[in-house]
Parts: C-alpha cells; structure tokens; sequence
C-alpha cells in the first residue's frame, strides 16, 4: 500500500476503533439520547447514555460516520464508561483541549490513553469537528440524563470545535 | 482563434504548478467551489492598484476618473458577455448569494398591493436541486411575508421532475427560482418550459447561474428570464464580487435594497430618492478592483471562446464518467450520461465516508470537495449524507482524472473494511 | 519600532510614484474617499491567488485549508487591531454600507415585540453629520417598520449640538448610530456622553468607524458601544470588504440577514437553522483574498503603529489648517482648530465652484474630492452645494500640502470674475 | 499665468461664457419653471421657458453653478432662443450626441456653432452631466410648457449623461 506512513491523521489506533467500533449499536436502556449532527460535512451520531447515580454505566451509539467521529466515539467510549461524570469530564476538558492546539498539544496519556492518538487531527481544522462530535454529544448526554430528560434530544448542532472552522 | 491547447492553458494559472502533500503535483478538481485565476486577472488587479485606485463616480481628478471607467468598463464587458440589452442591468454584488437577497429584499421591499408585492396566498416556486443561496432568502421572504414557498423534486437521475410542473407552477406562484446547473448533480436544467409556463402564469423568472456562466455561453436575451445571478470568483475572477442581470424594467420598477452612498439621488434627512439602475442597487464604495478582475475574466474566457472551453470541459466530463464507471462500489450521484450535463460530477463510495474519500486523496494531492456542497437537500433525497464532488474547468486533463482514479483505489485499499 | 519616517512609507506605495496630466508628481489628497495600498497588501493578496486559492470553511484539501486558515487569520487581527472581546464579533461584508444595512434589516428582521424590533412609537436618532450610508439605512427601516428617524444637529464650526442631546436621546429611542469621525468635517465625535445617555434609556449605540479606525486606535471595549463598522479599503486593504463589529450578545440575538451558504447550520426546503456568529451573517462565498489584504493592512499599519500615524496626521492636519488660512477668500467648512478633528477638510472658495476647483489642480497633479461626499445634509446645513476636500494619509507629506496651496493660487487666478 | 494651454476643457470660449453669461438671470414672463440638479456635484440650475406658439420666445435661468454648467447654459440660450421647438430639439440632440462621443465626435460647427467649445468636456465623464445639466432642463421645461404646466417642477433630478458615471 503507498499510503504515505508518516500520515499524522490515520494512526493505526484510528484505524483500528473505525474498523471495529467498541460498544457500537445502541442499546435500549437509557436515560438520555441525543442526536448531534455536524452539519458542515454530514457526520451525524446518535448517542445514549445510562447513569448509575453519579457513574456513567453505559454509553452507546449508532455506528456510522466518517473514520475520524467512529474511532473517536468508541475511544470515548472506552475512557468514559464506568467512571463519575467528574471523572469523565477531565477526560473530555483534556480530549477539548487537545482538539484545539492547532498540533502543539502535549496530550496527557495518563488521562487520555487511546485518545492520545487524535494528536494530529487538531492540524485539520475541518477533521476537528469530526473528532469532537460523539464528545459534545456525550457531555449534552451528561447533562440532559442529570436533569432528568429522557426524552431524545432531536437534532443539536454540534458547536464549533473552537478552531477556525 | 487558436486551437484550445490546454496545456498552455495551464501555464496562465501560476497556481497549477503548485506541490501539495510533500512534493506531489497539485489536481485540482474543485472548481464548483471556485476556481483559478490566471496571470492576467492578477496583473490586472495588481495594475489597477498601483495606476488607477480611486473611489469611483464622484472624481475630478486623473485616478478618480480612470478608476470610474475601468469599474463601467468591466460592467460593459460582463453585458456583453451575457448579451444584456443594457448595460444598465448589470448590477455589481459582492457574490451570488448577495444578488438573490437583493431580489428577495428589494421584492420584500415593495409597497404591499404593488404588482411586485407577495403576501399570504402567493407562491414562491424553487426546486429540491437549488444551492443553499437560492433556497434560504425564498424561506426568509416567505416568513416576511405570509407567501408560501414550493418546490419541483427530483428524479432518480438526478432530474428535474417536471411532470407536475403546471400543478406547482400556477396562478398564485409569483416568482421561480431555479439553477441553470446544478453545483452538486452537476445537471443541466431545461429553462424554456419552466420560462413559457410561467408566461402563461404571469410569474417572475430568476435564474441561478453560479455554476452555468462559467462554462458554457449564456445570452439572457434567449433565454427569456427576467433576471440572471452569478459569481465571479468561479469565472476566474476575484473574490468578493457577484452579478445580477435583470430586464430594465424590472430594476426600474424594483424599490432599492441596501441604502447608502451611491444609490440615491438627492438626500435629506427626512427622505431621499434614488439613482437610476444600476447604481440604485450599488450602495457604498463598490468591489471596483474586483470588477477590473471580473472584465480580465471575461476577456480571457472570450479569447478562449465559451464554446471550445464547453467542449473541452464536455469531452473531460465524458471521460471521467466512463472512468468512474471502472471504479467498484462507487455510485454517481446525479445524471451519469453526458447529455445536459455539466462538468461536476457527485459520487458516493459503499461503506467509506466521503471525509475520508477527500482526504486521504488529498495527500495524493488530489483536491476534490466533501460534503452536502450547499445542496443539503439533494443528500437527503438521495439517501447520503454527503458526497465527494470532482469539478472541472478550462484547465483540467485527463492525466488529473487518472490521478483521481488511481486515488480512490487507494481510498478502498486503506478504508475497506 | 523605527522612528516614522514618511519617505520611507511613501517607498511602499507604488502608485505613489505615479505622474498625472502630463508628467506631474501625484499628490494624491483623496484618502477619506479611498486610501492607496502598500506593495505588502499587494503581495499578500498576489501570493494567496497564487498558492492557496480555494473556498473556504468546508475543504479537507491542503488549498481549503490553508485558504481558511488565511481567511479566519484575518478575523484574529482585525479582532484584536480593535480590541474585540472575542474573534466571533467581528464579521466580513463587502463594505461599511452593508454593515449598517445588515444591522438595521436583521433588527427589521426581528420578531414584533421581541426586544430588538422596532414599530410605531420608537425612535432612531442620527446626526446631521452622517454619511448617506448611516442615514439612509435607517430611513429605510424607518419606512419598513413606522418608527421615527430624529438626529441630533449641528453647531456652526461643524461640531454636533449636543444641547438638546436628553431630548433626542429619550426613553423611546431604541437606535442611536453616529460617525466617529465625519468624511466631511473631519470631526471627531465624543462617544463618552452619548453612550452614557444611551445606557440609561437603554437604547443600542452603533458607531461608524469608517474615518477613525484608519487613523487612530480604536478599542471597542473602552468605547462601550454596541456595534462599530469600518471599512477595508479606506485603512489600506483592497476594496471589497467590510467589517461589523458587535458584541456577541448583540449578534446572538439578532436575526439573520442575507440567507445562503456558509451562513446555515440546517437545511431543508420547509426551514432552516442558522450558523453561530460570525458565519451567520456571511451568506455565500466571503472577500477570501480581500481578507488576506486586510490582514495584511492591519500587520502594516500596526508595524508603524497607529499613535505614531496620528501623531503624524496631526502635524499635516494642523500645517494645512494653517496653511488655508492664508488664501484668500477661502472658508474652512468644519472645525478650524485641530482639536478632536482628523485629516479631512472641506473647504469653498468663494464664487469658484468645487468642480472647477477640483478639476484645475487635478491638472497640477492634486488630486482632492469635490461634491457632497456623501453628506449632503451638512452642505445644506452650511449653505454650500459641495465643497472641497483634501484628505489625509500616513503618507502625506508638508509638501504636498504646499502643492495644494499654490493650485489654489492658480484656481484664483484661473476662475476669478 | 501656469495654467497649460493645451487644456482640452477649459476653452476660451467656455471662459468667456462663464465669465459673462448670456441671458442670465430669471425673467418674470414664463411658460413653464423646473429646477434640475446633478446630485452628484450639488450643480443646480432654475429654468424658465416662454413659448410663443411653437417658437422658443425667451428662455432665462439663475446664474450658479460651475463653469462648464453656467458656459454650457449661456451658449445654449443663444442657440435656442427664437428657434422653433423642432430646430431646438435637432441643436439638442446634436450636442447630446457631441457629450456622449467621449471626445471621438466631429461636431457641425453649422448646428452647433459655439457649442463646438464643448467637444473637450465629452472626455471627462464627470463633466459630461455639468455640461447637460442645462439641455437637460429646457427639454424638460419644453414638454411641460407644451403641456400647460406652469407650476414649478421642484427637483427633477438629471439622468444620466449616457457616459459612464
Ligand atoms: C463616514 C463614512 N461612513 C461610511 C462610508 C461608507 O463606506 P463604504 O463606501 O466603504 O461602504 C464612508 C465612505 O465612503 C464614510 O466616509
Ligand atoms: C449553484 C450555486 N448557486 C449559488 C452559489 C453561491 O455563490 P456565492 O457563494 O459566490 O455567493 C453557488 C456557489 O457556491 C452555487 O454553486
């Protein structure tokens, strides 16, 4: 294959959650769905959350996009599920704060894990929004399952990844 | 007239010989996005600002006065080139999507009773194949004012669908607003049957050249519309300027837009009245060194020829669609024959997004565009939720269709899954 | 920073090297109706043309996204060359005219009874010293809407009349716009107790910037108004592009303008959803090149620093003051003191018409402005059908203020009955 | 005196015209009033017309403006003044051809006699609308005279000089 290997995007832990999507398919308990769509380039996601009192026990979601929101997504998922919401919430302030340093991000592995791969996508502004769209959807999730909305939150646009768009 | 040779063609675009992605050659296949500018639009701009910048219309003096007739210059030029009556109905807007607002705005403008006037119980008439631009100032004008807004579907080849035309095109519809060609399906629209029913109804008939003006002849005076918008960044002219034609008579009847310098007559603070067509729909200082780029364009596609330059992009359309057809799993979006049909061409690829599709290309230095392009409801009535769009214009070869080709193998090798 | 040194600057400026009528050095005094452009801006726009050119905010390939990066490049220096809270205030239009149309039709734009419409009852004031471009916006939304247009008047050395300011200003007034600087009178206007008496009544204040963010450093936080608008191609950019500047509370709240792309975040024929400020008011392609320009503009002039151009456009502002004093039967129309006046100044010469005037220096090579300028209320307000106006730059020179004066003799000569 | 000599506007003629105008200032006896401006510059010219019968009896105006306006209103009054309607309109439409030539056109001295001083004005596009605002008015003042209209037309503003503006 001549795809060049110093590709700073396609990383082979990308590559790898977008063929095999961790916790992919949505499952039916839940206490909040939202639906966030991108709407720049089409990425559309649905995601559910379940609660445990303060402790994110489940998250799932439907299983199509672009490589760059699957392999996020389901990175995600893998950091998040079975942590607090205040737990999760550092990973997604540190997974934000990576997306937006433009390639001068110095990711933290200790909280990032897999995550830390995304690196090179905060040098493509327009793959940052991709990268970011299953996270926002997350933390609507988050806050939607807290106030105690179960019903599916229709269409919310993600907003901008803070990069120039 | 010179044979069309394209490869000297391309030694006009000094962007062409650009390198992308670590030293590959640049292909560049996003025209319906915008395209390339040759030398001698940029000479012009550049000579423009360092001879003969001025604010135009009010000077006595030397630079004032070139810079007014270089500016009514290119507006000569562009009448020309679209065969206007008069100069006067050509009207300088920053971009397309300004010159429908101004339509929409200057018709949302009309005394309520007035013949231009539209309110509850009147129709707007688009299609489901229009750019964002000409669909979202109808919705705004619609909500202004009580009118309600329609639209003709689709075919499954990426038609019009004009069986129900006399049923949609009726005797409240007002205004129809269409594409001449369609950015994403890359489909040439039929005008003289939508023109005629309109005749016959009485509607206003407004037509979306963005994408048609730069690649083939148009002489509005045959097509029978009553007005014609177009952008100049996609003619290989600067950005930052749009044209609007329209009949005379329908800019004199028309209540302004944008109010300010240089439409108006005389100004008090109570009142003012304003300046005859077209300058009562340029207000403010006007895009005057992009006008300059606009009448370099319009000398360089003329010299060219609009009909070798629409036959070069007919015969690079046809190859590339038959190359298309070559590619597993690819699926075009809109027309896949050749006939009326321009030279911008939507696909999807089975199970691989086309975010992907565009960027791994791009490291292969093939530059295509991803996305809805503006015509979000053309995805949703085809079932994607975006496509990859090639593009073509003047400059483009076969040789750039290969390169495409060979790249969307290596898109399948790498995403399959 | 160097010491400013105006034969250096004059080096940048290409058509400064320019002769006119027949070999004579331009002495180009026409800077309030356009400025001329540094080689830098020129490059910047030449290079982006030839290595970046592409659309913006929606390509994954190499051209898309340093095109964006090179346009949203531009909002970071204009947001911080006038100290903008944050990038997402400051948005592109082609002009400053669009930018007070766009505020004055998004506020038309607003739901009867929300906090932003205004109806019947409802007050706009403005001055007698506006640009048409900040008076007949507002008559027209005056019209659309029924609300009043008032404005505040003037004193007899050109300064506004603030006496009755409490009156004017009043609990009904929804909308105060002024110039920050006139184009005509070369005033600047104190925003201080006008904005104080806006907060308490609770009325929006807009100030048109177009003469003073050229000239001096303008900080929209420590002026405390609502909105401001300039102008790219009177600071040194390329025509073709506008700025608005607003609070982001202020553009959160307003209704969209021009519909189309760039501006949407949904689609569907039934409806749509807007893009967050700043996209959703920058329907259709933006001025890409014209924002590059204009970044370059803002890198130039805050390399020689904008207190060190106004030092130096004092000096010539306070030497031509001066210096027209001594010819005989000429009349200053505006302030004749230096004192919060820029370098505009309007003149009559008595029993010798503007055009004449204007036209015989342009013979000398002087170039000036002659007419209304846009102002035509304030020629009536002084008894004048136009008047004369030189205009000053950071490259204007003592001597070309000498070649304005002996013009003048030769006018006199000339024309006098 | 510095001014150059080859100076295709300002012809003696035109001088002398502006210096003293022909038939200046408003007379009581008229037919029909308008006052046209050239918003552009502030140009403003008062015209009265007297027809007697089908002969252009007397035709006066207020002496302000600049001097391609106030020349081209001088020379045009003693053009036109005692012809018939018909024989002005033909002087008319000789010098509107001569504006609108942008200094390509070969005037009839015979028609237009010292008008031919105006041939320079046609190449200075903004000059173009000073030099008709006067023509502009008594075509004006014509028809409404022909039509019985003796009010003031208040501001009728000129249209363009069909030069570039
Ligand atoms: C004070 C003022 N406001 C507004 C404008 C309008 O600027 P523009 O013509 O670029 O829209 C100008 C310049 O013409 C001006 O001087
Ligand atoms: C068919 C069509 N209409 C309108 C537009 C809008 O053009 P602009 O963005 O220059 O306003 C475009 C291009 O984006 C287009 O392809």
């Amino acid at each position: 294959m001549s795809q060049p290997s110093f590709d700073p995007l396609y990383q082979e832990i990308i590559l790898d959650h977008y063929r095999q999507p961790r916790h992919c398919g949505l499952r039916d308990a839940y206490d909040a769905e939202v639906h966030h769509v991108n709407p720049t380039c089409g990425d559309e996601v649905t995601l559910r959350l379940q609660l445990d009192g303060d402790r994110l026990a489940d998250v799932s979601y439907d299983c199509e996009g672009c490589s760059i929101s699957q392999a996020s997504v389901s990175v995600m998922t893998e950091l998040v599920i079975g942590k607090s919401v205040a737990d999760a919430q550092t990973v997604h302030d540190a997974f934000l704060a990576l997306m937006q340093s433009k390639g001068q991000g110095e990711p933290d592995e200790a909280v990032l894990e897999d995550a830390v791969a995304f690196s090179g996508v905060s040098r493509y502004p327009a793959r940052v929004k991709c990268a970011l769209l299953g996270w926002m959807a997350l933390r609507d999730a988050t806050a939607r399952a807290q106030a105690g909305m179960r019903e599916t939150a229709e269409i919310v646009t993600t907003t901008e990844g803070g990069a120039a768009s | 007239m010179p044979a069309f040779d394209v490869e000297t063609i391309r030694k006009d675009f000094p962007v062409l010989e650009r390198t992308v992605a670590g030293g590959k050659a640049l292909v560049y296949l996003d025209n319906a996005a915008t395209s390339q500018k040759p030398a001698a639009v940029l000479d012009a701009v550049r000579d423009y600002y360092e001879r003969s910048n001025a604010n135009v219309h009010r000077g006595v003096h030397t630079l004032g006065e070139e810079a007014t007739a270089l500016y009514e210059g290119a507006r000569d030029l562009t009448a020309s080139f679209i065969n206007a009556a008069d100069r006067s109905e050509v009207v300088f807007a920053k971009n397309a999507t300004e010159g429908i607002n101004l339509l929409a705005y200057a018709i949302g403008n009309a005394a309520p009773g007035s013949a231009l006037a539209v309110g509850p119980g009147d129709e707007i008439l688009i299609t489901e194949m229009e750019h964002h631009s000409n669909i979202v100032p109808w919705q705004l004008l619609a909500q202004r004012t009580g009118a309600t807004l329609r639209w003709l579907g689709l075919t499954d080849d990426g038609r019009l669908d004009l069986s129900n035309l006399d049923e949609l095109l009726n005797a409240r519809t007002k205004i129809v607003s269409f594409v001449h060609q369609s950015n994403i399906l890359g489909t040439i629209n039929p005008v003289e049957p939508i023109v005629r029913r309109a005749r016959d109804v009485g509607a206003l008939v407004f037509l979306d050249g963005s994408q048609s003006v730069p690649h083939h002849a148009v002489d509005v005076q045959a097509l029978g519309v009553d007005a014609l918008v177009f952008t100049g960044h996609k003619m290989l002219a600067p950005t930052g300027i749009g044209i609007l034609w329209a009949r005379r008579s329908l800019l004199d009847e028309l209540p302004p837009f944008l109010g300010g310098g240089e439409m108006i007559s005389e100004v008090t603070m109570a009142a003012s009245t304003y300046a005859e067509p077209p300058h009562k729909f340029e207000a403010g200082t006007p895009p005057i060194a992009e006008a300059v780029g606009l009448g370099a364009a319009i000398r360089y596609l003329t010299d060219i020829g609009m009909d070798a330059i629409a036959e070069h992009e007919a015969a690079i359309t046809s190859y590339t669609l038959d190359a298309l057809r070559s590619v597993p799993d690819l699926r075009i979006i809109g027309p896949d024959t050749t006939q009326a049909r321009g030279g911008s061409i939507s696909f999807a690829m089975k199970g691989i997004h086309p975010h992907d599709v565009g960027q791994l290309l791009d490291t292969y230095g093939v530059a295509v565009r991803v996305g809805h392009h503006c015509a979000r409801p053309v995805c949703v009535r085809f079932g994607v939720p975006a496509t990859t769009r090639a593009s073509f214009a003047l400059y483009t070869t076969t040789a750039e269709i290969d390169a495409l080709v060979e790249g969307l193998g290596h898109v399948r090798t790498f995403f399959g899954r």
